[in-house]
């Protein structure tokens, strides 16, 4: 550990828990409150987590202040716009059964990926997440051909086909994974860390968890390896309220996630992730941290507008919840930033949108004529060992 | 008798048993309010409630050691894993606590506990969501293991599951939960934990198999019958205790035998049924037993790979003419 | 979650960290700063863990005012004496090979099991731990002989020798072990505490783990279930500053364990456990609110005066710390509480003191004269079902 | 050649190639300040510092990913349990990381990787303790596993594994540290991983074996020669991927085989064992192929139990009278 006095912590309380509402929730519904006797399900058991949970203070930033370049900002407002235009052909790839299995989509959560696009020493620095990883791999530089390749299971994605939607990786990018196992990541994102510092750089991994992954025992010991050993490491939870149909307070015996990195001795975080200003700002101070060997835990307030994965019912919802969120939809906003600062006007952006429009359509086309990995490929990439005997 | 899916089975059997006795309760990630992530608990919280239907956050060491530690007072806990690939962030919870609490504590507490969920592969899920783990629970004194095959047997099994008095891990199969059968509805239809069960009657070749690879097995039948050959399919049902007696009768009249595994190949249970044969039937034998198991890789996630990662109707049937010398 | 605002958690920062140790630690051995390049071990590595955290603060109780009777206080002492003979007899019973395997004695931690004898209603509150267990299972009821016993691997034992040393179990005195894997037994912890409340009693149950255990994901997957239920649960670090030979500034990278029950919504407790009276007051509060339904996590500061088990050459602790931490030790505490309070003469205490002696020597002899389990014992205890096919 | 203990070889093999390569380190609980809870890393601290010889918390998960992690910036890191048993909460960071991130990367990432520690009963440790893993790690593709019976073996296998490119799992043996032996002191002193070494020449019936389970079939053997019989042990040393050419070599030659495994038996090596050399080699068996293994309950404490648990002398005996029929 460090022995660094005083690691910042921001004490929030007044925005998190609109008062009464727990109290409320446990006489009406009871649904966490296990071992009462009255514990029958409500007619309606879903509050909208909009009484509960706020998206965290968010400033009036000038990009500028913030040292970023306009051309950083309109490359921030593509990137998005290329991510959202992706998962949308991805979705409609899926319901044309060219993609199987499971497929996450990041919408609504862009603006924290397109941060770090600009946060990193792209190449250098390094990104660990889970299954929800579209967004990430195209924010660090990942080809939405290579991309959408492999969610088609083809040989030229970027893990020949082998690996699918929840195991995007893309190494010359500092793209770690894309990882199935929820938290399961988590420690791997300290070891990386741990490499970087191993090697004498002043690298730093950034590793994501969901809400939801937040009370996997895995995350808490490589949190406390990481405070132990002081890795350049910036852990970071974007809670977009849900873990598939369970609402963090259900999930959570408290909400505010970014304060279990109090434990650890590190840094904490609490941004507002609607904003992707606000995410630039406040993960840079993070990153330098980190940069110096000194960890932070921090927790993005975000949303997902689609479902946990392509079957979900989003029953769990009211539909009021969702257009409150969507009403604050980062590429919106910054489109209206970009439109109000004069970095590019409407028709700029509608070009941009439609060049991004065509992108997306012709990673399908790519993916569409890239070929099924041949039969033998299927041996091949277990074991670095050229000759190892397999069974059969 | 009624026609259900296996998931309705399924539920049918612990609704059953909860009405039954007020000790079971059921936990896991989204059983409750989502009614299931594959829709087995659906209607169960509104029926029976917060207090016995528990949504659990994404911490399986956690909500299995709490299943453990409630059933060492009494209670007789259902603990669903969302598959049992993510078991394994539980493993030492059930390995060193649920099947051992009774032996260390010289039988002063008993963990009547139920583990359940999906097993095996399911289509383009990837490395990680395709495991096979009943070589690894079955290996495991302390412990039965349970994979089923079809809506009947769900119920029945399950419902003795939860009746027993030891710990059962219990396996099922995403691509399985909307497969029709005939199910029995009576209240105490218990099918013997520890029982095989002759699928199919023949007298050329023995075929050894359980879970969803008992399909794929009927369909190499099919097509062995269609060349002359009868198989008798044996679906093993209990993984621990194995119902080896079973196995060496079918031998000792087909002389022959295959397991059919949709697992990795080294120290599966194919590996062991083979063993058992040869070992207390050997003069039984005219051929070797063989295995058709997964291919010995990572699950791959392209379609056209993962199809042939599993057994195949193809190579199930090289398999049965190899021991049937047939060509 | 309990929806309970404002759980109680005490900030006593200035007791734990004594100032500069933390930096003065990181410059001249650079033992936990993985990474720096001068990375040598220094000449002395282990500076005296005095320097470093505090017992926890103490006061001068009264035992009458805590509602404790005499005859209670003198219980107290003669239960500690005995746990003390006991593991001094064990340890001799060891070097005399009667006993194998690990051996992990509890002398130093009486006052923690002895109050929790007068803490819990014994037979229906439940105590769950970890290996170092036959304190508690000595406080809790379970008989000298029958703790001998199974020491010694004979039929006689609690479990049949099948258990040893590691997992003392007593279903009727509520002592649902000893367990071997670190932090494993927390979850269990949580069950226990899930099942008194599912059948509506208002008992408790206390789950023990080292500081070591602290950093196993388990016990925080167990922490926020429990906080998250409202499970009648104490969760208690009996923080005797060694996970074997790693102080727990070495293991940990923050010194207020107790603190990590914050992040679950959970009350918080540190305790001095060198005073039994201490230990007992303030865990009657934990008890309290556990049985309301409001877990607690607390830790308790005390000391291990032998080896971690057995074979510990110790070489990572002075002598005179080891001496500092035995001036404060609880038993002669006691016994000079009792003297000054007139509740026991001098003579009576030795009486009582040579009464336990016989008491503790004559489990040797007890264990001495059990039989070896028969082997087919061996088939016994492992299923419920009595015709279990076994293999062979 | 030098007389080392089991332990000293090991410690070699790891000083050698940390001085040989800067990216090896070593990490585990007390592997740094308390020179090794099994005293295998002594001095190491003091020779390497703290940047390559690390303690950690008790986070198996926590510090096998972080391995893994480091692994995937090009460090060779050799991740220390304190036993095999404790590896149990850290199954999925082996599994689903380990093992199987290089292919679902399509190569991008390989993981050269060392997890070692002793694994197998070592006395009156109890049910927890006594764990052996080779049966569920072997069983994953994508990793190799390795069990030695000797120093020999140690130094030059454990020297094999760190320069590996894959991840290589290395099981020693509480019991066996202080065991002596001549050792080489060639710097590449590489046992190829994936040889069987045949340990004791013989042409009535092989036994195959692994680990200190050797030393009991070294014993065994040595009765059976007294009586007459002269068996071929083969030493397995690497369990995946498994030498079963070295194998059938062998009984090819006596036609009979025995696997001593000290494990559960369900879905063992032994099983593995004995279903390859009856698929591949099952007209040169003159008797079935028998395993001796441990008992199939829990690890019981109590002294006079656990000698009886694991593989003895005479049940080594008698299995191989029983193949070669000779009672
Ligand atoms: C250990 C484990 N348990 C369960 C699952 C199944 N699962 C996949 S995603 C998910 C929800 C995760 O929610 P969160 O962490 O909030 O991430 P989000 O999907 O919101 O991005 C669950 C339960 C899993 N993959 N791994
Ligand atoms: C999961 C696991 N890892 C490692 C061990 C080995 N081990 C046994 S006790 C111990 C130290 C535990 O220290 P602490 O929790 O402080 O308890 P104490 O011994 O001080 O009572 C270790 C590392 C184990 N038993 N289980
Ligand atoms: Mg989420
Ligand atoms: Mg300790």
């Amino acid at each position: 550990m460090n022995g660094v006095s005083g690691v910042y912590c921001p004490d929030l309380d007044h925005l998190q828990l609109k008062p009464g509402f727990m109290a409320k929730k446990n006489q009406e519904t009871g649904h966490t409150a296990v071992g009462q006797t009255n514990g029958t399900a409500p007619a309606s058991a879903y509050d909208s987590i909009d009484h509960l949970i706020d998206l965290a203070p968010i400033e009036d930033n000038d990009h500028r202040e913030l040292g970023l370049s306009d051309e950083a900002v309109c490359d921030m407002y593509r990137n998005m716009m290329l991510q959202r235009r992706f998962e949308e052909r991805a979705a409609q790839a899926y319901g044309r059964q060219r993609i199987g299995g499971f497929l996450h989509l990041y919408n609504g959560q862009e603006a924290i990926s397109a941060a770090v696009r600009h946060v990193l020493r792209i190449g250098e620095d390094q990104v660990i997440t889970a299954y929800r990883d579209h967004g990430l791999g195209l924010a660090l530089g990942m080809t939405p051909n290579g991309c959408m390749a492999e969610l088609f299971g083809r040989i030229d994605g970027y893990s020949r086909g082998k690996g699918g939607s929840m195991h995007f990786f893309d190494k010359k990018n500092g793209m770690c994974g894309g990882h199935g196992i929820v938290g399961g990541q988590i420690p791997l994102g300290a070891g990386i860390a741990f490499g970087l510092k191993y090697k004498g750089t002043d690298n730093v991994c950034l590793a994501f968890m969901g809400d939801g992954a937040a009370q996997q025992g895995a995350v808490h010991e490589a949190a406390n390896l990481a405070g132990l050993y002081d890795l350049p490491v910036v852990f970071i939870v974007e809670n977009n309220i849900y873990g598939m149909g369970t609402a963090v307070d259900r999930s959570s015996a408290t909400l505010e996630l970014y304060k279990r990195g109090e434990a650890y001795g590190m840094h904490c975080g609490l941004i507002n992730g609607m904003d992707v200003l606000q995410v630039y700002k406040q993960l840079k101070q993070h990153v330098e941290w980190a940069r110096k060997g000194e960890p932070s835990f921090v927790e993005i307030r975000t949303y997902r507008y689609r479902g946990h994965s392509m079957s979900d019912p989003q029953k769990y919802r009211t539909k009021e919840e969702m257009e409150n969120r969507q009403n604050q939809d980062p590429i919106i906003r910054l489109k209206l930033y970009l439109e109000n600062k004069g970095l590019a006007t409407p028709e700029e952006i509608d070009a941009w949108d439609e060049e991004i429009n065509q992108v997306a359509l012709e990673s399908v086309n790519f993916a569409e004529n890239s070929p099924f990995p041949p039969v033998e490929t299927m041996w091949e990439d277990v074991y670095v060992q050229q000759d190892y005997p397999f069974i059969n | 008798m009624a026609v259900l899916q296996l998931r309705e089975a399924l539920r049918a059997a612990m609704w059953e048993e909860m009405e039954r006795d007020p000790n079971v309760f059921l936990i896991g990630e989204e059983v409750a309010e989502y009614n299931g992530a594959y829709k087995v608990s659906q209607g169960m919280l509104d029926h029976f409630g917060a207090k016995r239907v528990i949504d659990s956050p994404i911490s399986e060491a956690g909500f299995s050691g709490l299943g453990v530690g409630a059933a060492m007072m009494g209670l007789r806990p259902i603990i669903e894993f969302m598959t049992w690939n993510f078991s394994m962030v539980a493993a030492d919870q059930i390995l060193s606590n649920a099947a051992r609490i009774r032996y260390m504590s010289g039988g002063q507490y008993s963990i009547p506990i139920v583990f359940r969920g999906p097993n095996g592969s399911a289509g383009q899920l990837g490395a990680t969501h395709s495991n096979s783990f009943e070589f690894f629970y079955a290996n495991v004194p302390g412990l039965k293991v349970v994979s089923i095959s079809n809506p009947d047997d769900a119920k029945g099994l399950l419902k003795s599951a939860i009746r027993d008095e030891d710990p059962v891990l219990f396996m099922e199969s995403e691509v399985m939960y909307g497969m029709k059968g005939e199910v029995s509805d009576h209240p105490d239809y218990l099918i013997p934990i520890g029982k095989a069960r002759v699928g199919r009657e023949g007298k050329h070749v023995t075929i050894v198999t359980w879970n969803k690879a008992y399909w794929t097995v009927m369909a190499a039948a099919e097509e062995l019958a269609k060349m002359g050959y009868e198989a008798e399919v044996i679906d093993l049902r209990t993984i621990r205790p194995m119902d080896i007696p079973t196995v060496l009768q079918s031998v000792r009249k087909t002389n022959r035998c295959v397991v059919v595994d949709e697992s990795n190949p080294l120290a599966s249970i194919a590996s062991e049924v083979a063993y058992r044969i040869q070992a207390e039937g050997f003069d039984h034998l005219d051929a070797p037993v063989l295995r058709v198991t997964n291919k010995d890789v990572p699950a791959p996630y392209a379609k056209n790979l993962i199809e042939l990662w599993v057994p195949t109707v193809d190579e199930i049937v090289k398999a049965c003419k190899a021991v049937m010398y047939a060509n």
